[in-house]
C-alpha cells in the first residue's frame, strides 16, 4: 500500500504542509528601510500521518520544531498553514466549542516536571477541575473517579490531598498524565516527557505509558531526543531537522537502515552502551545553522558529506523509498543514475 | 544598530510628549483659583482682577489658549512666568542644572554607599554586619525626607557647622560643599532601594555558575568579586536605579525646599501654589523629557553592561 | 558706626515686580522704598511723615493745593538729576486709574503744575491722607528718560523692562537679581540723605536677599552665621531666639492684625442658610474666643488682643475701644438668644502649611466647642483660597491685615465700605460708616476725624463682622553686629542706615 | 499486562512542613501593637488626642506625659495611638485600589496582550514620565488637600507599579507548562487566568504591596510637610513630624516619637513584606 | 588491566562534605575514595542529587564558609583541604582545571570570551597582551572554534551551545592544566554536538596527557568515554570498577539496576525493568544501605550499618553486601 491510497480513516492525525514561523523583533530602522522581516523557521512544509492506536516517535536535535509541531497539534501554538485533520475534521479552524471536545479527545502531558503542575492545587483540585468542567463525573461519583485515576498512574490515594512540591519528579509526571487521562481522551501528545528523569525513573514512567497504551488503546506522539527510549517504544519514528521531516519510517528500517545522511550521523553520533565498541571519528562535523538563516535547498548540506550541487538549489521532497519508509534527500530520487550515488549510502 | 535603537526610542517619546502636554495644559486649568489670585492676594477689587486676568489672557477661551501655547511652543518659547516675569525657558535653564547637579551628586552618593556596604552585606550575609547594614538603610527607608533632612541639617550644619545650611554655591568645589547635605538626604534614601536589590542580586551571582568558574580558574578573590560578580550584579541595579531617578528628580521637590535650593523641584511647587501655568506646564515638559531620556539612558547603559541586551 | 559690608537677609519669598505703581504684594512693596525714594517719607515712629525728596511743603488754606520744594542736587543712581517733570511724570503715572492698585491714594489730584524745583498738586477736594500718600512707595520719584529708554513697544513692556533693573533713587541699587533663588542690592553712591557720620548714607555696601521657604531652614542658616537676618520667624521660635546670646530677636512694632473673616450674608454660595447671618452670633462667637489664651498658644505671647479692627499703631486708632473680652457666659446666652442653643457647625478655610492659621483655628475649635459651635477646618492653598473668597464662597476664614499707608482711611475702605472688596468679602454693609467714612476723607481737621473715625469703629464693634483676635509684631532675627535696620510698621524693611558693627 | 505500575507514594513521599518564617513573625509582631492601637485607642491612650492643655505646653517626657506634650499642651503618646488608626488607614487607602487595579489590569493586558496591552502602556508611560511626588501633588492640589484627595491622588499613580509587576509575571506565567496545561484541558481564559496564572502571578504584587503601604503612610507625611495631608486636628504621624520640625531644637519629642512610630510601622511592613515573600513562594 | 599502578596525580580519602540547610544538615558526600591515575578519564556516575557535583567541587576546595568539607584529597604531595586561599589558587585552574554542565551559565556574560581566555593566562602563565591574544587564538583553534581570532571578541550568547563548551573548555585547558574536572561537559547538548566534544575532550588528553574526571549520568558516554568507572549512590561511592568490567558484571545492586533500567536492556515495547521508588533524602537516610528499600536483593544484612567500599578484585571496588551473588545484567531471575 502507498501512502497515497490511504484513506482519511486509517490516519488518526494527518498532518499536511504545516507551516509555523515565528516572527523575530525587528529594529525599527530596518523596518523603515523596508528590510524583509526575518522569521525563526520552525516548521516548513511538515507532512506526517500517525495511525489509530499506534506510537509515533519524533526525534531531532534541540530546535528542529519538535515541541513546535507538539504545539501544533493541540492548538498551542496557531500554524500559519497547511492542515492538521484529527479523525478527518480539520483541527486548525476549530472554534471553541469545538476545540473543547478536541481537547477531549486530545491531550498533551509536558517535559518539566517541576513547571507543568500549578504549584497550588492540590492534585486532587487538579483532577477534580477537570471532571468539574467538563462535567464529565457528577460531583458525588468525582472522587471515586480521582481514586480511580491515581491508581491507574499508580499513585496511592492519599496523594490526592497533597501538593506537587511534595513529590518527587517521576510522580510528577505520573501526575500530569493522570491529569490528561481524566479528559479520557484517544489520543496523546508527550512532548519530552521523561527527558528530565533519572535513568532508573524514566523507566517507571515508560512502563506506565506502555501499560496505559494497550490497556486504553491509546495513540501516541512520543517527542524525546533519547534514542534508545524512542526505538523502545515507539512503532514508526519520524526524524526532523531544521523544521523539516527529513526521513519517516518503521523503527525498524530506520534503526536498521536508515536513509538519510542525517539519520545515520544522528544515529552513529549516540554513545553505544558497549565500550569495547568504540569510535574515533566524530559523526558529523560542525554546528546547527541558526533557524534563522535556513540554508537553500537541502537544510543539512552544510553538514551533510554527500552534498553535491543540487542539493543547495532544490529542496528534496519527502518520498517514499521502500514500503513505509520515506526519505527528504536527493541521493535517493530515482533519476539519479546509481554511478553518482555514494556507495556508503545505498 | 545602536543609533537605530536610540532614534527609535526618542522619536517614540514623542507621542508620550503630546499626551503629556495636554494633559498638563487641562489639568493645570482645573486646578481652583488662578493665577491673577495668587498673584494679587486678598485685597485686589474685581477690576484690579479682571484687569490682571486681561493681561494674562485668561480671558481666553480654553481651545483659543491652548492653541497660543502650541504655537508657542512650536516657536520654541514656553511662555513666561506669570508670577516671576522670566520666560519660562530661562528659569528652567537656571533651575534645571541646580537639580540635575543634586540628582547626580545623590545618585553618586547613592551609589557610593551603596555598593561597598552591599558587598559586604551580600558577603557577610546573615550575619550581624549584614543585620546593621541592613536595618540601618530600611530605617532610612521608614522615615520621612524632610525629618532626616532637618535631623542632619540640625546636626552637621547648625550644630556641628561641618556644612552649610543650604544654598547652592558658586564654584564647582563650593557646590559639592554647598550640596553635600542634600545630596546625602537624598543618596540615602536612594541607597536604601539599591543597598536591597544589590545585595540580593550579589547573592544571586554569587551562586551563578560562573562565579564558580571563575573561582575554578584561581582568580583572585579581588578579582572574582570586581569582574564577576559587581558587574553582572550592577545590571539590575542600574535599571533600578534609572527607574528611582525619576523619583529622585520629585523627591528633590521636598529636598530643595528644606535646604533652600533653587532647583526645579522648588519652582514647581512655588508652580502650583502659584497657580503659575506657563511654569507648571513647562517645567512637565522637561520633567518627561528628562525622565524619559534619563530611560534611555539606562537601557543604553544597560545594553552597554550586557551583551546579552539585543535592541534589535 | 561702622561703613562698608554686606548684610545677607534671608526672606521667605522674592519679589515678583519690582515697579512701585504695578507691583503685585507686599513682597515688592516691603522693599521697594530700599530702591526708590518717596518726596516725603514716613516718620520713624510710623505715624507722621518727614521730608524725603521734598525738602518741604505747604498746604494751601484752603487745603485744595500742596506745594512741595526738591531739594537741591539730588540724583538718581545712574547719576542723572532727578527734576520737577519726572516728579510731575511719576505722580501722574502713579495716579492713572489704569496703572496698579493703588492709583486710589492719589485720587484726590485734580492736576500737577511744575515750576523750577517746585511742584504743585492742584486737588479736587481737601484731602487729608495727601502727605501719607506722599509717603509711600506708589508716589515713588522715577526718572521718565531711563524708563522711557527701556525696552519695549508700550509702557506696560517697558514696566516690565524696566523693572527687571530698576534705577531709582533709594539708598540702593539693584545689582543682581536671580528671581527666586537672590538678589543683591548696592550701595547708591548719589544718595541724598547723611548718616551719623556726616557722611552719606548708606553703610552698608550691599544687601544680599537670599529666599529661604523653609522657616526652620532660615533660622538654621541664621544660627550657622550664612545670613545675618532672618525675617517671618515663626512665633514658636521666638522665646528660644531670645534666649540665644549670638542673636537679636527683634519685634518690630507692626500694624498687623490678625481676625477671621465671616460671611454675613444670610444664604452661603451653595445656597444652604448662614448661622453667621446673625449678629448675635457673630458676637457670641467673639465674646467665645479667649484672646489670652491664644496669644500664649498661637504667639507664645509676643501678640496683644485686637480691640478694634484696625491696629493700635494706626493713625487715629481709638484707645477707648475694648475690643470683646472673653466672656463665655454672654457668649451663651447671644448663642441661646439667636436660637442657636445648641450649636451649629462651621468650616473655615486656612492656608495650608500655615502653621499659625492652623494653631489659630485648632484652638478655636476647642474654644467654641464650649458655646456648641463645631469648627470644621479646610486647609487650601493660597490661590484657592484666595479665588474662593473673592468668590464669596467660603463661611469663615483666616485673615491678616498690614497698613500700606500711614493713616487708617486705607484699612476702612477694605473692611468696612462695601464697594471696595464687600467689606472683606463678608458682605457687611453699614449705611452710617459709609457715611462717616465719606466725609472723613475730606475732613482737614484731625481731631474731627478722629472723633469719626472713633464712631466707625465702635459701629464695626457691635456689628462684628470678622472675629477679633490679635495684633502680632514683625518678628526678625538679626544677628548681634547687625545695628540700625528697622522694619516701621507699614512692613518696609529699611536698610538705609542699617550697619555691621565689627 | 496486567501488572499495575508499582505503586510509589510509600517510597518518598517528601512532605514538607511549612516552617514559620521568623522574618513574617518578627514583622506581624511588631505590627500587632499598631493594630491594637489603631483597632482600640481608647483603651491605651491616657488623654485625648485633640484636647489642649495651655497649663502643659511644650513639655518633656514625664511619667505624666510618656512621650510629653505638643505646643498646644497635647498628649504625645495619646496622638501617637490615635494616630495609629490614622496611618493605618493611609497605609490601606493608598494602596487598596491601586493593588486591585493594577493587579487586575496588569493579568488582563499581561494575558491577552495586543493592542490593549500597548494602550494601556502607553497610559502607563504618561504617568511614569511625570515624577510621582510631583504629580500628587499637583493632584491633591487640584482636588484639595485631605486625606481622601490624597487616596485619589496616590490612586490615579500608583496603580502602573503593579501593573507593571504583575503584567510581566502574568506574561512570564502564561507560558509555563502547568499554564498551557490548562489551554490544552480545554479551561476558557478566565478560568486560565484567574485560577491557574494570576494566583502564581499576584506573589510579587502582594510583597511590593507591603514596602508600598510604608511608602504611602511616608507620602502621607511629605504632603503633610506641603499642608496637603491630614487635617488638623488629626493625628497623623507624619504630620505630627512635620509639625514638630519647629521644635526641633528645643522639643525634639514632639516629631520624635512620631517619626519612631513610622520607623516602627516602615520596619514592620518591611519584614512583613521580606517574610511573605518567602512564604508564598509556593515550592521551599 | 593487572600492571602495577603509577602513582595517581589524585588520591582522595575519606572526603565528607557537609551541608548545614534550614531543614537541617545535608551530608552530601561520605567517605568517598578514589584515585585518579596520570592520563586516565574516571567516570564518576549516580542518579541526580547523589552528590557528584558537590564532590567535584570539594575537589578544588570551591566550596564556601557554612560548607564543610573534610578528609584529604592529595595533589603533588599537599593536601589541598585545608590549604590556604593563596596557595589553593596555584592549584586552581594552574594545575587543575574545571569545566561545567551548562556553558550558557558557566559562562560570564558581560565578558568576552577573549578576555576569559586571558584572564586564566594572566593568572597563571603571566601572558598579557598580545602574547596572551596569540596564545588565546591558538586555543580556540585547538577546541576547533572556526576562525578564532575574530570570535575572542565575542560573547557567550553569541555562540552555539556547541561552541561554548569548546570555549569553557579552551578557557580551562589555558593554563595547561594536569587534571580536567569535567561537570557533565555535554549534557545540554545535543548527541551530534555531545559526540564531537566528547571526542574533543579525548584528543585532548592524548595531546597534553591530561587525567579526566568526567561526572555524566549518562551510561552510553560512560562507555565510549572512560578507562574506569566510579558509580555514586546517596552521597557515597557505591562501585568503582574498569570500564568493560561494569557493564558486563556489574558488582552492585544499585550498578545492575541502572543497567537494566535501560531501554536497551529489553524488547521492543515491552516494560523496562526500573529500580522501583526514587532516591533517598539526603537528611533522612535510612539505617544500612542507603540503596536497601529500593533493592530487590535487600535482606538483613543490608540494614544495621552501612556496608564499606571494600576491594572485591584488583582495582575493583563494591560496596555491596551481595555483590557476589549478583546476577548478570541480561541473566533473568526467577
Ligand atoms: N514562542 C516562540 N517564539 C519564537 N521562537 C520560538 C518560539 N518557540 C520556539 N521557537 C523557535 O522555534 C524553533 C523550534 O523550536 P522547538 O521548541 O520546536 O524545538 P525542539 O525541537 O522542541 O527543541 P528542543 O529539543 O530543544 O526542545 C527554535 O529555533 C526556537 O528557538
Ligand atoms: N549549596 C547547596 N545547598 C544545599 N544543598 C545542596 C547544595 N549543593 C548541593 N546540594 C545538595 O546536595 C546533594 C548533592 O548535589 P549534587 O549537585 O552533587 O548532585 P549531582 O549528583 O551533581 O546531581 P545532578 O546530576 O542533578 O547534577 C543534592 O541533594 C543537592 O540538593
Ligand atoms: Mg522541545
Ligand atoms: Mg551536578
Ligand atoms: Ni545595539
Amino acid at each position: 500500500m502507498t501512502a497515497n491510497a490511504v484513506t482519511s480513516n486509517e490516519y488518526l492525525l494527518d498532518i499536511q504542509a504545516l507551516t509555523k514561523t515565528f516572527p523575530v523583533r525587528r529594529s525599527f530602522l530596518s523596518r523603515w528601510r523596508g528590510e524583509a522581516p526575518k522569521v525563526v523557521r520552525a516548521l516548513t512544509d511538515v507532512n506526517l500521518q500517525v495511525r489509530r492506536g499506534e506510537t509515533l516517535g519524533i526525534v531531532g536535535e534541540s530546535g528542529c520544531g519538535k515541541s513546535t509541531l507538539a504545539r501544533c497539534i493541540v492548538r498551542l501554538h496557531k500554524a500559519d498553514a497547511g492542515s492538521i485533520r484529527y479523525d478527518g475534521r480539520e483541527v486548525l479552524t476549530l472554534g471553541a466549542e469545538d476545540l473543547r471536545m478536541y481537547y477531549r479527545r486530545v491531550q498533551m502531558i509536558f517535559q518539566d516536571p517541576f513547571s507543568s503542575l500549578n504549584p497550588r492545587m492540590t492534585v486532587g483540585q487538579v483532577l477534580r477541575e477537570v471532571l468539574t468542567v467538563h462535567k464529565l463525573r457528577p460531583k458525588e461519583q468525582q472522587g471515586e473517579r480521582v481514586r480511580e485515576l491515581l491508581g491507574l498512574v499508580g499513585l496511592s490515594p492519599e496523594a490526592e490531598n497533597r501538593l506537587p512540591h511534595e513529590f518527587s519528579g517521576g510522580q510528577r509526571q505520573r501526575i500530569g498524565i493522570a491529569r490528561a487521562l481524566a479528559m479520557e481522551p484517544d489520543c496523546l501528545v508527550a512532548d519530552e516527557l521523561v527527558s528530565a528523569l533519572d535513568v532508573s525513573v524514566q523507566a517507571q514512567v515508560v512502563n506506565l505509558l506502555l501499560e496505559l497504551q494497550e490497556k486504553l488503546g491509546l495513540t501516541v506522539l512520543f517527542v524525546a531526543h533519547d534514542l534508545r527510549l524512542v526505538r523502545h517504544i515507539s512503532h514508526r519514528v519520524a526524524v526532523m531537522y531544521l523544521g523539516r521531516v527529513v526521513e519517516v519510517g518503521t523503527t525498524q528500517e530506520l534503526f536498521e537502515a536508515p536513509a538519510h545522511p542525517y539519520t545515520r550521523a544522528l544515529l552513529a553520533a549516540a554513545p553505544h552502551l558497549d565500550p569495547a565498541h568504540r569510535v574515533d571519528a566524530p559523526a558529523v562535523s560542525g554546528e546547527l545553522p541558526s533557524p534563522l538563516n535556513v540554508p537553500s535547498g537541502c537544510p543539512f548540506r552544510t553538514r551533510c558529506p554527500y552534498a553535491f550541487d543540487r542539493c543547495a538549489t532544490d529542496r528534496p521532497e519527502l518520498t517514499e523509498i521502500r514500503l513505509g519508509q520515506s526519505v527528504a534527500c536527493h541521493l535517493f530520487d530515482p533519476a539519479l543514475r546509481p554511478a553518482d550515488q555514494p556507495a556508503e549510502v545505498r | 544598530m545602536r543609533a537605530s535603537y536610540v532614534l527609535k526610542r526618542l522619536l517614540q517619546i514623542i507621542p508620550t510628549f503630546i499626551a503629556v502636554l495636554i494633559l498638563v495644559f487641562l489639568l493645570v486649568r482645573l486646578l481652583p483659583g488662578d493665577p491673577a489670585s495668587a498673584i494679587l492676594g486678598d485685597r485686589a477689587t474685581p477690576e484690579i482682577v479682571a484687569r490682571k486676568k486681561r493681561e494674562l489672557g485668561l480671558d481666553q477661551p480654553l481651545v483659543v489658549q491652548f492653541w497660543i501655547f502650541v504655537q508657542h511652543l512650536v516657536r520654541g518659547d514656553l511662555g513666561e512666568s506669570t508670577s516671576l516675569k522670566v520666560p519660562v525657558l530661562r528659569l528652567v535653564g537656571e533651575r534645571l542644572p541646580v537639580t540635575l547637579f543634586l540628582s547626580v551628586y545623590a545618585s553618586i552618593l547613592g551609589v557610593v554607599m551603596a555598593v561597598p556596604l552591599a558587598i559586604l552585606a551580600a558577603v557577610r550575609r546573615n550575619t550581624w554586619v549584614d543585620g546593621v547594614i541592613r536595618g540601618l538603610f530600611q530605617i532610612g527607608l521608614s522615615l520621612p525626607v524632610f525629618y532626616v533632612a532637618l535631623q542632619l541639617l540640625t546636626l552637621l550644619g547648625a550644630k556641628l557647622q561641618w556644612f552649610p545650611i543650604g544654598g547652592y554655591g558658586d564654584s564647582f568645589g563650593d557646590r559639592l560643599y554647598h550640596l553635600f547635605l542634600p545630596a546625602l538626604t537624598l543618596g540615602f534614601n536612594l541607597a536604601a532601594i539599591l543597598v536591597r536589590t544589590l545585595r540580593n542580586s550579589i547573592l544571586e551571582v554569587l551562586t551563578a555558575e560562573y562565579v564558580e568558574f571563575a573561582r575554578s580558574k584561581g582568580l583572585r578573590t579581588r578579582v572574582v568579586l570586581s569582574r564577576h560578580v559587581l558587574r553582572n550584579a550592577l545590571i539590575s541595579t542600574i535599571t533600578l536605579l534609572g527607574l528611582n531617578i525619576g523619583a529622585l528628580i520629585g523627591g528633590a521637590v521636598i529636598t530643595e525646599s528644606v535646604f533652600a535650593i533653587p532647583g526645579v523641584g522648588r519652582l514647581m511647587i512655588d508652580a502650583i501654589f502659584g497657580r503659575d501655568y506657563p511654569v507648571i506646564q513647562g517645567l512637565t515638559l522637561v520633567f518627561a523629557v528628562l525622565v524619559s531620556l534619563v530611560f534611555l539612558m539606562t537601557d543604553l547603559v544597560h545594553a552597554r553592561l550586557d551583551p546579552r541586551v539585543e535592541h534589535a | 558706626v561702622e561703613r562698608g559690608g554686606t548684610l545677607v537677609y534671608g526672606r521667605y519669598a522674592d519679589s515678583l515686580f519690582l515697579d512701585p505703581v504695578l507691583n503685585d504684594a507686599n513682597l515688592d512693596i516691603w522693599i521697594l522704598t530700599n530702591l526708590y525714594d518717596t518726596l516725603l517719607q514716613p516718620s520713624a515712629n510710623g505715624k507722621g511723615v518727614q521730608p524725603g525728596l521734598a525738602s518741604s511743603y505747604t498746604v494751601s488754606s484752603d487745603n485744595k493745593s500742596m506745594k512741595l520744594t526738591l531739594r537741591s542736587g539730588i540724583k538718581f543712581a545712574d547719576g542723572s538729576p532727578i527734576t520737577a517733570a519726572d516728579v510731575k511724570w511719576s505722580l501722574d503715572r502713579a495716579r492713572k486709574p489704569d496703572n496698579g492698585d493703588w492709583s486710589g491714594s492719589l485720587a484726590s489730584i485734580d492736576n500737577i503744575t511744575t515750576s523750577g524745583n517746585t511742584v504743585t498738586l492742584n486737588l479736587k477736594r481737601p484731602d487729608p491722607t495727601l502727605a501719607a500718600a506722599l509717603a509711600t512707595f506708589n508716589s515713588a520719584i522715577m526718572s521718565q528718560k531711563l524708563f522711557n529708554a527701556a525696552a519695549g513697544k508700550n509702557d506696560a513692556e517697558k514696566a516690565k523692562a524696566f523693572a527687571e533693573k530698576p534705577i531709582g533713587s533709594g539708598p540702593f541699587v539693584l545689582s543682581e537679581w536671580k528671581k527666586g533663588s537672590y538678589m543683591v542690592i548696592k550701595r547708591n553712591p548719589y544718595y541724598w540723605k547723611k548718616g551719623e557720620d556726616g557722611k552719606a548714607l548708606p553703610y552698608l555696601d550691599a544687601v544680599r536677599f537670599e529666599i529661604i521657604p523653609d522657616d526652620n531652614t532660615r533660622i538654621l542658616k541664621l544660627q550657622a552665621g550664612e545670613i545675618q537676618g532672618a525675617e517671618f520667624i515663626p512665633l514658636a521660635r521666638v522665646n528660644e531666639l531670645k534666649a540665644n546670646p549670638k542673636i537679636n530677636m527683634a519685634l518690630f512694632p507692626s500694624t498687623q492684625v490678625n481676625f477671621i473673616t465671616m460671611n454675613n450674608r444670610p444664604k452661603l454660595k451653595d445656597g444652604s442658610t448662614n448661622p453667621l447671618s446673625d449678629v448675635r452670633v457673630r458676637q457670641a462667637l467673639n465674646y467665645a474666643t479667649n484672646k489670652d489664651a491664644l496669644i500664649q498658644i498661637v504667639t507664645y505671647g509676643v501678640g496683644k488682643p485686637m480691640n478694634s479692627f484696625m491696629s493700635s499703631t494706626t493713625p487715629l486708632f481709638d484707645t477707648s475701644q475694648k475690643g470683646f473680652p472673653y466672656n463665655l457666659d454672654k457668649a451663651k446666652a447671644l448663642m441661646a438668644a439667636a436660637g442657636y442653643k445648641n450649636g451649629f457647625e462651621v468650616t473655615s478655610m486656612a492656608t495650608s502649611g500655615s502653621a499659625n492659621d492652623l494653631a489659630q483655628l485648632t484652638a478655636l475649635q476647642q474654644m467654641w466647642a464650649q458655646i456648641g459651635v463645631k469648627l470644621k477646618i479646610e486647609q487650601l492653598d493660597a490661590a484657592t483660597k484666595t479665588a474662593r473668597y473673592r468668590a464669596n464662597d467660603f463661611q469663615m476664614r483666616t485673615g491678616g491685615w498690614t497698613n500700606d499707608i500711614n493713616d487708617p482711611s486705607q484699612i476702612t475702605t477694605y473692611f468696612a465700605i462695601y464697594a471696595t472688596v464687600e467689606s472683606l468679602h463678608t458682605g457687611f454693609k453699614s449705611a452710617e460708616i459709609e457715611k462717616l467714612f465719606e466725609q472723613s476723607q475730606s475732613e482737614t481737621s484731625r481731631v474731627k476725624r478722629a472723633s469719626i473715625y472713633r464712631r466707625i469703629q465702635t459701629l464695626y464693634h457691635e456689628a462684628a463682622p470678622i472675629v477679633y483676635l490679635y495684633e502680632t509684631p514683625y518678628p526678625v532675627a538679626l544677628a548681634k553686629n547687625v545695628k540700625g535696620f528697622v522694619q516701621i510698621p507699614l512692613g518696609n524693611n529699611i536698610f538705609a542706615a542699617t550697619y555691621l558693627d565689627k | 499486562m496486567t501488572t499495575t505500575a508499582p505503586p510509589v507514594t510509600s517510597v518518598a513521599p517528601r512532605r514538607t512542613r511549612r516552617r514559620p518564617k521568623p522574618t513574617l513573625i518578627a514583622g506581624l509582631l511588631l505590627l500587632l501593637p499598631l493594630v491594637i492601637a489603631a483597632v482600640a485607642p481608647k483603651l491605651l491612650a491616657p488623654y485625648s488626642p485633640t484636647d489642649f492643655d495651655y497649663t502643659a505646653i511644650l513639655q518633656g517626657p514625664s511619667a505624666k506625659h510618656l512621650f510629653g506634650t505638643d505646643n498646644f499642651g497635647r498628649d504625645i503618646f495619646s496622638r501617637i495611638i490615635f494616630g495609629a488608626q490614622v496611618d493605618l488607614q493611609i497605609a490601606v487607602f493608598t494602596t487598596l485600589f491601586p493593588f486591585v487595579f493594577g493587579t487586575l489590569l496588569g493579568a488582563f493586558t499581561g494575558f491577552v496582550g495586543k493592542w490593549f496591552d500597548a494602550m494601556i502602556g502607553r497610559v502607563a508611560d504618561l504617568v511614569v514620565v511625570f515624577p510621582f511626588l510631583v504629580l500628587v501633588i499637583a493632584i491633591v492640589a487640584v482636588l484639595g488637600p485631605g486625606l481622601t484627595n490624597m487616596y485619589i491622588a496616590v490612586s490615579a499613580v500608583g496603580w502602573v507599579s503593579y501593573w507593571r509587576l504583575v503584567r510581566a509575571e502574568v506574561m512570564a506565567q502564561k507560558e509555563t507548562e502547568y499554564a498551557q496545561a490548562a489551554r490544552v484541558l480545554g479551561f476558557g481564559p478566565s478560568r486560565v487566568l484567574l485560577r491557574h496564572v494570576l494566583p502564581n502571578a499576584v506573589t510579587p504584587a502582594i510583597v511590593y504591596l507591603m514596602t508600598d503601604m510604608s511608602l504611602g503612610i511616608l507620602l502621607g507625611a511629605s504632603l503633610g510637610y506641603l499642608g496637603l495631608g491630614a487635617q488638623p486636628p488629626t493625628p497623623e504621624w507624619g504630620v505630627m513630624v512635620a509639625d514638630g520640625k519647629n521644635f526641633m531644637a528645643t522639643a525634639w519629642w514632639i516629631a520624635g516619637f512620631p517619626g519612631l512610630a513610622l520607623t516602627l510601622a516602615g520596619v514592620a511592613f518591611s519584614l512583613i513584606g521580606d517574610g511573605l515573600a518567602d512564604a508564598l513562594r509556593p515550592r521551599s | 588491566m593487572s600492571a602495577p599502578l603509577p602513582s595517581p596525580v589524585l588520591r582522595v580519602r575519606d572526603l565528607d562534605v557537609r551541608i548545614p540547610t534550614p531543614r537541617g544538615e545535608l551530608h552530601a558526600v561520605r567517605g568517598v575514595n578514589f584515585d585518579l591515575q596520570p592520563g586516565e578519564v574516571l567516570g564518576l556516575v549516580g542518579e541526580s542529587g547523589s552528590g557528584k557535583s558537590v564532590t567535584l567541587r570539594a575537589l578544588l576546595q570551591l566550596h564556601r564558609k557554612p560548607v564543610r568539607v573534610t578528609g584529604t584529597i592529595e595533589y603533588g604531595g599537599h593536601n589541598l583541604v585545608g590549604l590556604s586561599e593563596a596557595k589553593l589558587r596555584n592549584v586552581r585552574g594552574a594545575q587543575i582545571g574545571m569545566i561545567f554542565q551548562e556553558p550558557m551559565t558557566a559562562l560570564n556574560p558581560v565578558l568576552t570570551i577573549g578576555e576569559q581566555i586571558r584572564e586564566n593566562l594572566r593568572e597563571h602563565r603571566g601572558l598579557t597582551g598580545k602574547a596572551a591574544n596569540e596564545r588565546a587564538v591558538e586555543l580556540l583553534d585547538l577546541v576547533g572554534i572556526p576562525s578564532a581570532r575574530t570570535r575572542l571578541s565575542d560573547y557567550a550568547h553569541q555562540f552555539s551551545g556547541g561552541m561554548r563548551q569548546r570555549a569553557m573548555i579552551a578557557i580551562a585547558l589555558a593554563s595547561e592544566p594536569r587534571v580536567l574536572l569535567a561537570d557533565e561537559p555535554t549534557t545540554a547538548l545535543d548527541v551530534t554536538i555531545q559526540d564531537q566534544i566528547l571526542r574533543l575532550l579525548l584528543k585532548l588528553r592524548e595531546q597534553l596527557g591530561m587525567s579526566i574526571v568526567l561526572v555524566t549520568h549518562d551510561l552510553g558516554v560512560v562507555a565510549q568515554t572512560c578507562d574506569r568507572v566510579a558509580v555514586m549512590y546517596a552521597g557515597r561511592l557505591v562501585e568503582t570498577a574498569n570500564v568493560t568490567d561494569v557493564f558486563s558484571a556489574p558488582k552492585h545492586a544499585y550498578t545492575l539496576g541502572l543497567l537494566r533500567s535501560l531501554p536497551d536492556s529489553g524488547a521492543h515495547r515491552r516494560p523496562l525493568q526500573p529500580i522501583p521508588g526514587s532516591p533517598p533524602d539526603l537528611r533522612h537516610l535510612p539505617a544500612g544501605c542507603a540503596f536497601a528499600p529500593r533493592c530487590a536483593f535487600h535482606t538483613n544484612a543490608c540494614l544495621g550499618s552501612e556496608p564499606p567500599l571494600i576491594e572485591i578484585a584488583p582495582s575493583r571496588a563494591s560496596a555491596c553486601v551481595h555483590y557476589a551473588k549478583l546476577p548478570l545484567v541480561n541473566e533473568v531471575v526467577v
